[in-house]
């Protein structure tokens, strides 16, 4: 029965390469535009507008000229364990209404609106601050008429709920949809991918099935350049980055003095 | 104290004392158990007739529509089985999407001359004139409409899970008139969706349209994987 | 009584027993929760069939494909398409948040709208657009009769290229007015470059993504430079993990940008001092013979030393260079090391196919004419040019003429009147319009000589430097008709509203977009109906022509502005050699380079137009290299290091006046010889360093948008905290310059120049170049809507405009500047 | 006017002076509950908290109330499991404290939640393996149970006592006690636990996370220990406090000596712990995040000084003092002692809170600071009047302390 719906074994996961990443901020407006994130007056309270994937700037921290600036992409990593092996991410397990979940046919962590409290456990639990809590009510004034552009494939927030990226989970119902309207039960790999991923001027999002060889995911995070966010935390998440600098690799995680690996190649 | 009944009722208890061991008083006992009661009856009262009507409202739909006469021979609408029938108006887009209750094009693909034979009875007159001819919507109320945060995939269900629409819909589909839309003033629900039962009590799958209910036909039919949570929210 | 309350008590105990045994209690606790779930007040998006209209956006002249899927008829959402040559896939953030600007009803206008407040208050009133175009008609008309229709102007935003450029052009010329300015770009810039040093004006066109070394003088390749998506994607090629050899990128640029962070190397000479550096580059080539000498002797003039006619010896390219731009003296001017100068000469000189482009930021200002002759020298000297990955050379892209134009006694009277900005005399021979000296020319005399201004497609007030004096000078205007959608601040300082479509809801065309090394024509559609009542600007001109009547009437005989767009197109398919499809996996700088001589994929006319309107784009990929006896339409016939077009310019001069006063007034500081070739001339204007110790330059990002369209509150988000907070923005300034200026992070300061005053906060990063005050543009609106309005501060309030010479366009990067802590 | 309704044999002050006393408390009543019709009426974005701090002021009152509440369990616990007689002088006013403490946690943490309407989903979606969700299940249960031991104090008052079914059912209830303080009890145990389970669990956030026993994180033991360490020393301040302000004596010493003694053992017990603890946090959590141990106390205000206070000058020294018994039987230092410790144990969780939440764990985050708006201190201080007021009405209207007849006999 399962095998038919497909669902068996699949992990859908996102690779961000650094080295292509510009920092435009098209991943950002993507994600919004898709998921009807409310957009306020004031979105440089960073402590509290909403961006499912945020963009961190980074620097290597020399003098003018030898200064970099890099980015992090950020959306929610999908985590897969609490930190010890447990089987829900860190949200899920302290999660006190059941309202966020890890599907264990998609890998995708979920997060429903109308079951939240808003308690904001789950925000003390993340440590990729990738949780957003609405602290006003979406802001759509009617004389403005925004909502027109509002899309009925995600649900508007109301205030005091927590929401986080998806991983555009209503892209593959729709492209399920679609098959099942052309008679298949599986999709093919370019039928899902999320909006950032799509909209990524440089290519620098790769989206798929990470258990699936077929992939293009599965083969780059077998790169060696291939690394993940706070790794020794052991959440391990399903999002993993691309970078051959070692300055940017060495920011992804904290460690003591020495023990940072750095790369045969690159700089 | 002297009204005749009291005597009466005195003679009456002072005649019962007998029968009860002396340390009860039976005058007090009896007065707190009527008092006791009336409150338990009047809240039985108030919870299941009272606020029922208060709090769904009553709202008829514009025109009556007859199912039964469409998905009868003579219609013309053709179809093998019943579900074929009622996709013949209520239909999938090309994208998998279900287009829900028809639109007036849908009907007037059928109904495209408001002088037509097909429209004896005065409400398909008035069909004919008010909608058709002008090519107005109709503005129906559905009746199992879920709310926003819901998801639900038509064809996944009827094309890939074999589900018949009765499951869901009851025998909505063979009515030759369409019930009143009640609606929860509170939660703006349709009365469907909760079930025409305050109780909960359901003897029918079509008698609910709760997640629970749903969850249940997965679990039944082998779909545990559909229990997951953005399978059925968005 | 004690008995009754008691009784009650009983009552009440009863009660509460009972009534948990009916639903109440716990079917209200459910629907209140319920209640929570379906706020009235949260909205709820109507469900529908969705369908996808693809078209191009033309936010920006970058020409990017879109899709826009579609609820109904209501856009949801902008999406990049793969079927699209310019950009397979992605967008700008700019053009993902098109929808907030289309649907965003406060910062729009509703209908046309005629004035009644006082001049900029944006009190105005809803008029028909009939009567609108009987007021404007009405107005234009007296003028003729009163025989000054020069005293109509327009200052227009359109691409000098797009067929709406040529409408409003033709429709001054019908009316009888040479006062028809265009909005300064880099394009002017380049194809004056290519005009002298090339003989074609046409536009620069880069073989990107088969290069394999970028010199990019300042371009900012990350920041939105050229056509975005086209860039963004090539940037994504060169860096693809799996890519043979990369690309090697250097940015030559005083900010560490995102395009500097990222480039390979990263060259921070002063600012101002690039044509030095070039030169100094030019000068290690040819000293380290990294030059393509058979290019340079067959197909260049004034490489070596000449003799003219009159047999007077002139110096040539190479004797100047080597002359005066040894890497030790361009050192002493750029503040560089001499030997990096060295070396990046040779990463350049080494290269296969090495591309030195110009335009700084996103290429919506324009640039330094001797500047970009010195970085296309570069492109010369090692023979990189029409050739692929390399400059290519193109004729003007094949759209036919509109049908010539009837002009009556009175126009014809008009038109040979001097245009008020001075372009093209012998001050400024080779530039098309000058809008500051436009502006100047309004505000020197006492009454201003333009009576009805029309504003197309721009928002000068906001745009332009010294905001100011333009904002003066508009205010002398007696009346301002402005066709924009948008309510931006020009157009509240009009007096009769006009408003065009969005461009989700028009047809129109976008021609050549900058730096694409292929013709393209792209043509947008009307993706949804109209939102409001609005009307496309060409037929709203077509319709006023109409009004006015006479030759006027005549020289607009079209039914519609699409039958404009078609005769144009006509041109396209008579030239036979485009295409209307596209197939991702044959991108257009392969076919290009691979030779493709895929005949058109279309028979008819008809068919072809129908083609672009669905798809959305022409294009040709068909293109000759080399054959460089053909190309150069230079007075020599060939590539002019030494341009014989100024020389003749400076001659002709000569005969009325002195040749120091010509000089002069051509704004060269050097001899008449270097003023023919590319030179780099510190620039006077710098104040006293005393007064004004420090130089403020504008900075341009990719997600805000600082030229004519809004910014959508999408990007709002993107924006760092340490760039915009509340509603202050911030100027970036070096840790030195801070310590000298005692400052801390956050501190609020105001920078003054002789223009005006503003006030930020600071943000001390290592990013910034010493002695140097940056800040972005697009900041400071005074009009649109809270997103916008009083977000920030705009730079253009205080810089101090200089022209530059020859080209006499405005200077935005050497603003003398104080800071004064607040 | 209300002395028919006071306690017999006892003196109180006059209802006027007594209502003007408590005018303070009915001032920050009033602002709370504007605090908090705003809180529920426009969202919690009336607070400065953020998504950094998710959990903020009323957190940590919430923890520090309960942890000062838990005397009410344990003095129960001792009294009437344990059965020392003597506290029996002193139960009242520890339950009544409890019950204070445990409601206005409740109280506060219901305007806390985004969605106060969808509260209940906590019980009937419960995730079982939420530390939250055992806290409210607890804590909600034991409320209940401060209520029925709180009742027959309650019935005592005079004009009650005098209707024979109430008297009846408050009888009835004393016998039966013992049942209840053994449910608490255990109840106790577990919410108190963990109420530090639910930062020990933290696996994202080095800075809480703690090795532990099974599903329990030490934390959840050294919270248990923490809160019977000062919750009978908050108790005893509060007698203490009382009899200032009556200026009478109401408890005779032996039970405040117990009290104390056991309080000082089990501090010192906890306070050993508490370093071995941390001590292993230092060698092993923090190590294996990648950090050191002064990595969390860079930046801010929270320097290693907040280590010192709690564990040495709030921790040690209290536990040596209620250990001496010299130095607890003098009441000065008894009350000096109680202060230190109970402090000690609210910086602990005030650290776990918002100390937790301000340290990035990414390396290219950063720091956030937070302060309270009035709104957020309006409904912490709001909990404190009313614990006064009901407090001083319990103590002015029922004979909360069975000795203060004999201990004061009017003459």
């Amino acid at each position: 029965m399962k095998k038919d719906h497909g669902h068996v074994g699949k992990k859908y996961g996102m690779v961000i390469d650094l080295d292509k990443c510009t920092g435009c901020g098209t991943c950002m407006t993507a994600c919004a535009a898709e998921n009807n994130v409310s957009v306020r007056k004031d979105e440089s309270d960073k402590e509290r507008s909403i961006t499912w994937i945020q963009l961190y700037q980074i620097s290597n921290g020399k003098k003018f000229p030898d200064t970099r600036y890099s980015y992090f992409p950020r959306p929610c990593m999908h985590c897969d364990e609490d930190g010890r092996g447990g089987h829900h991410p860190s949200c899920v397990s302290v999660c006190v209404a059941s309202a966020t979940k890890l599907d264990p046919h998609t890998g995708i962590v979920s997060q429903i609106y109308t079951r939240c409290i808003g308690c904001r456990y789950c925000q003390a639990a993340c440590p990729f601050d990738a949780r957003y809590f609405n602290w006003w009510d979406a802001y759509f004034p009617k004389e403005k008429g925004l909502e027109r552009y509002l899309s009925p494939d995600v649900s508007p927030r109301m205030r005091g709920v927590i929401e986080k990226c998806s991983f555009c989970h209503h892209r593959l119902m729709r492209a399920k949809n679609q098959a099942y309207a052309e008679g298949r039960r599986e999709i093919e790999e370019h039928e899902y991918i999320t909006a950032c991923t799509e909209a990524c001027p440089v290519q620098a999002i790769t989206f798929g099935d990470l258990n699936n060889p077929k992939h293009k995911v599965h083969e780059l995070i077998q790169l060696p350049t291939a690394f993940r966010l706070l790794e020794r935390l052991n959440t391990k998440p399903k999002v993993y980055y691309l970078s051959t600098k070692d300055w940017v690799r060495r920011l992804a995680d904290n460690y003591r003095p020495g023990e940072f690996k750095r790369l045969s190649k690159g700089s | 104290m002297e009204k005749p009944d009291e005597k009466l009722g005195e003679g009456f208890l002072s005649s019962l004392n007998d029968f009860v061991p002396p340390w009860l008083d039976l005058r007090s006992t009896l007065s707190t158990g009527f008092f006791l009661l009336a409150g338990f009856i009047a809240a039985l009262v108030v919870g299941w007739i009272l606020f029922p009507m208060i709090l769904y409202s009553k709202q008829p739909q514009p025109i009556n529509f007859n199912h039964a006469v469409h998905i009868d021979e003579e219609s013309g609408i053709e179809g093998e089985t019943e579900t074929e029938k009622c996709l013949y108006c209520h239909e999938f887009r090309e994208d998998g999407s279900f287009a829900g209750i028809p639109k007036i094009d849908k009907c007037i693909e059928c109904h495209d001359d408001p002088e037509s034979s097909i429209g004896e009875t005065l409400e398909e007159k008035e069909f004919l004139q008010n909608y058709v001819a002008e090519e107005k919507e109709v503005s129906w109320f559905s009746y199992y409409r879920q709310p926003d945060c819901v998801y639900f995939s038509h064809i996944a269900h009827v094309n890939m899970g074999k589900q018949e629409c009765f499951v869901c819909h009851g025998d909505h589909g063979k009515s030759e008139k369409i019930p009143v839309y009640q609606q929860n003033r509170l939660t703006g629900y349709s009365i469907n969706i909760w079930g025409k039962r305050l109780s909960g009590w359901k003897t029918n799958t079509w008698d609910r349209m709760k997640m629970d209910d749903c969850a249940e036909c997965h679990t039944k039919t082998g779909h545990e994987e559909n229990n997951a949570c953005f399978v059925c929210h968005k | 009584m004690q008995m009754k309350r008691r009784n009650f008590i009983k009552f009440l105990v009863g009660g509460v027993a009972g009534i948990q045994l009916t639903p109440l209690p716990w079917k209200f606790t459910d629907d209140v929760a319920i209640w929570t779930q379906n706020w009235p007040w949260v909205p709820v998006p109507p469900v529908g069939a969705v369908t996808k209209e693809k078209t191009v956006c033309s936010l920006c002249r970058g020409a990017c494909g879109i899709e826009v899927r579609k609820i109904d008829n209501r856009a949801v959402k902008i999406e990049g398409r793969s079927d699209y040559p310019v950009n397979p896939g992605g967008i700008c953030p700019l053009g993902m948040g098109g929808l907030q600007l289309l649907y965003n009803e406060s910062i729009r206008f509703t209908s046309p709208m005629k004035r009644v407040g006082p001049r900029g208050s944006g009190v105005f009133m809803d008029i028909s657009w009939d009567e609108a175009l009987d007021i404007l008609s009405g107005r234009i008309s007296k003028l003729r009769k009163k025989g000054h229709p020069e005293a109509l102007a327009a200052i227009d935003g359109n691409p000098n290229e797009s067929t709406m450029a040529l409408m409003v052009e033709r429709l001054l010329k019908a009316v009888g007015s040479p006062n028809y300015v265009s909005m300064p770009s880099v394009g002017d810039t380049c194809s004056m470059v290519n005009y002298l040093q090339q003989g074609t004006g046409e536009m620069m066109a880069y073989d990107l993504e088969n290069a394999d070394c970028i010199l990019s003088f300042g371009s900012g390749l990350l920041e939105g430079w050229g056509s975005p998506g086209r860039v963004l994607n090539a940037w994504g090629l060169w860096h693809d993990a799996h890519a043979k050899e990369k690309a090697v990128i250097i940015q030559v640029e005083a900010r560490a940008s995102n395009t500097a962070s990222k480039a390979d190397f990263w060259i921070t000479p002063k600012p101002g001092t690039e044509a030095a550096l070039a030169l100094g580059i030019a000068h290690v080539l040819i000293k380290d013979r990294l030059c393509n000498v058979s290019f340079i002797e067959n197909y260049c003039f004034g490489y070596h030393d000449w003799k003219s006619l009159d047999g007077q010896e002139h110096k040539g390219f190479k004797s100047m260079v080597l002359d005066e731009y040894s890497p030790q003296q361009v050192a002493g001017i750029t503040g560089l090391q001499a030997d990096k100068i060295k070396s990046l000469a040779h990463e350049f000189g080494k290269a296969k196919a090495p591309i030195a482009i110009c335009g700084k930021g996103k290429g919506s200002l324009n640039g330094s004419l001797y500047e970009f002759m010195a970085i296309q020298s570069l492109n010369a000297l090692v023979g990189n040019i029409n050739k692929p990955g390399g400059v290519l050379v193109h004729e003007a892209m094949p759209l036919s003429d509109l049908q010539k134009l009837k002009n009556d006694q009175i126009s014809l009277r008009g038109l040979k009147k001097q245009r008020l900005d001075q372009a093209g005399t012998s001050k400024y021979p080779f530039t098309n319009s000058l809008i500051n000296n436009f502006l100047d020319a309004i505000l020197k005399r006492h009454q201003s000589p333009v009576d009805t201004l029309l504003v197309f497609k721009a928002n000068p007030v906001f745009t332009l430097p010294d905001t100011t004096a333009c904002y003066k000078a508009l205010k002398k205007i007696p009346f301002i008709v402005s066709f924009s959608p948008f309510k931006d601040e020009t157009a509240l300082m009009a007096d009769l509203i006009l408003p065009d479509h969005t461009y989700l809801e028009k047809m129109d065309d976008l021609v050549c977009p900058p730096g694409l090394q292929y013709p393209f024509y792209g043509l947008t559609k009307s993706v949804v109906d109209p939102v409001y009542n609005t009307e496309n600007t060409g037929d709203a001109i077509i319709r006023l022509a109409k009004k006015i009547g006479g030759s006027v009437a005549e020289s607009f005989q079209w039914p519609e502005y699409e039958d404009v767009l078609k005769t144009r197109a006509s041109g396209l398919y008579s030239n036979g050699k485009g295409l209307v499809g596209y197939d991702a996996s044959h991108p257009v700088w392969k076919m290009q380079k691979a030779g493709n001589r895929a005949a058109p994929d279309y028979s008819t006319f008809e068919e072809m137009w129908e083609a672009i309107k669905t798809g959305g784009f022409w294009f040709t990929a068909k293109h000759n290299y080399q054959n460089y006896s053909s190309i150069f339409k230079t007075p020599s016939k060939k590539f002019e290091f030494f341009s014989l077009r100024i020389k003749s310019a400076i001659d002709i001069a000569a005969k009325q006046k002195p040749l120091k006063k010509v000089l002069k007034d051509l704004g060269v500081a050097k001899n008449a010889d270097e003023a023919c070739m590319p030179h780099y001339s510190k620039d006077e204007s710098s104040q006293d360093s005393t007064e004004y110790p420090l130089f403020m330059m504008p900075y341009e990002m990719i997600n805000l948008a600082s030229e004519w369209a809004p910014n959508p509150p999408f990007s709002n988000k993107t924006l760092l905290d340490n760039q915009l907070r509340n509603d202050e923005s911030f100027t970036d300034i070096n840790p030195q310059t801070a310590k000298a200026n005692d400052l801390k992070q956050g501190d609020r300061v105001i920078i003054k120049s002789l223009a005006g005053r503003i006030k930020v906060r600071v943000n001390i990063t290592e990013g910034a170049m010493p002695g140097i005050v940056y800040l972005p543009l697009g900041f400071g609106h005074t009009a649109y809507d809270e997103f916008l309005k009083g977000k920030g501060v705009n730079p253009n309030d205080i810089i101090t405009t200089n022209r530059d010479p020859v080209s006499g366009q405005i200077v935005w990067w050497n603003t003398a500047v104080k800071l004064i802590k607040v | 006017m209300d002395s028919p309704i006071l306690p017999e044999g006892v003196k109180r002050c006059s209802l006027t002076t007594f209502l003007i006393l408590l005018l303070p408390c009915f001032a920050l009543l009033a602002w709370g509950g504007l605090s908090a019709v705003l809180c529920l009426w426009k969202g919690l974005n009336q607070t400065n908290m953020s998504n950094v701090f998710a959990f903020a002021l009323w957190i940590v009152f919430d923890l520090a109330v309960i942890a000062l509440g838990a005397g009410a369990f344990f003095t129960g616990f001792l009294t009437y499991i344990i059965d020392r007689k003597e506290l029996k002088n002193i139960i009242n006013a520890a339950v009544i404290i409890g019950f204070i403490c445990y409601s206005g946690a409740m109280a506060m943490l219901g305007i806390d939640i985004g969605q106060p309407i969808r509260g209940w989903f906590i019980y009937w979606h419960a995730n079982i393996h939420s530390m939250l969700v055992e806290v409210s299940f607890c804590i909600g249960c034991y409320l209940i149970v401060l209520i029925i031991e709180f009742v027959p104090i309650i019935f005592e008052n005079r004009k009650l006592n005098e209707i024979k079914p109430i008297r009846l059912i408050g009888h009835n209830l004393h016998e039966i006690m013992a049942v209840f303080a053994a449910t608490g009890a255990f109840l106790s145990f577990f919410h108190q636990g963990s109420l530090g389970g639910m930062f020990g669990v933290l696996y994202g956030r080095p800075f809480a996370a703690r090795e532990g026993f099974y599903i329990w994180p030490w934390t959840f033991f050294l919270f248990i220990l923490s809160a019977i360490a000062c919750g009978p020393c908050f108790t005893i301040l509060c007698t203490k406090l009382t009899e200032f302000i009556s200026g009478k004596k109401l408890v005779p010493d032996n039970a405040i000596q117990t009290l104390a003694k056991i309080s000082g053992w089990l501090l010192s017990f906890y306070i050993v712990l508490k370093i071995i603890d941390t001590l292993g946090w230092i060698y092993g959590v923090v190590p294996r995040a990648g950090m050191t141990f002064m990595d969390f106390y860079r930046e801010g205000p929270y320097g290693v000084w907040l280590v010192v206070c709690e564990i040495l000058i709030c921790g040690v020294i209290p536990a040596v003092m209620l250990m001496i018994p010299r130095i607890r039987q003098n009441g000065t230092w008894l009350v000096v002692a109680g202060i230190l410790n109970c402090t000690g144990i609210v910086i602990n969780r005030f650290v776990f809170i918002v100390v937790t939440l301000a340290i990035p764990v990414m390396p290219f985050d950063r720091f956030w600071s937070y302060v309270p708006t009035w709104q957020e201190w309006g409904i912490g201080l709001a909990v404190l009047g009313y614990g006064v007021l009901v407090y001083a009405l319990s103590y002015r209207y029922l004979p909360v302390f069975p000795k203060e007849k004999e201990l004061n006999i009017i003459t």
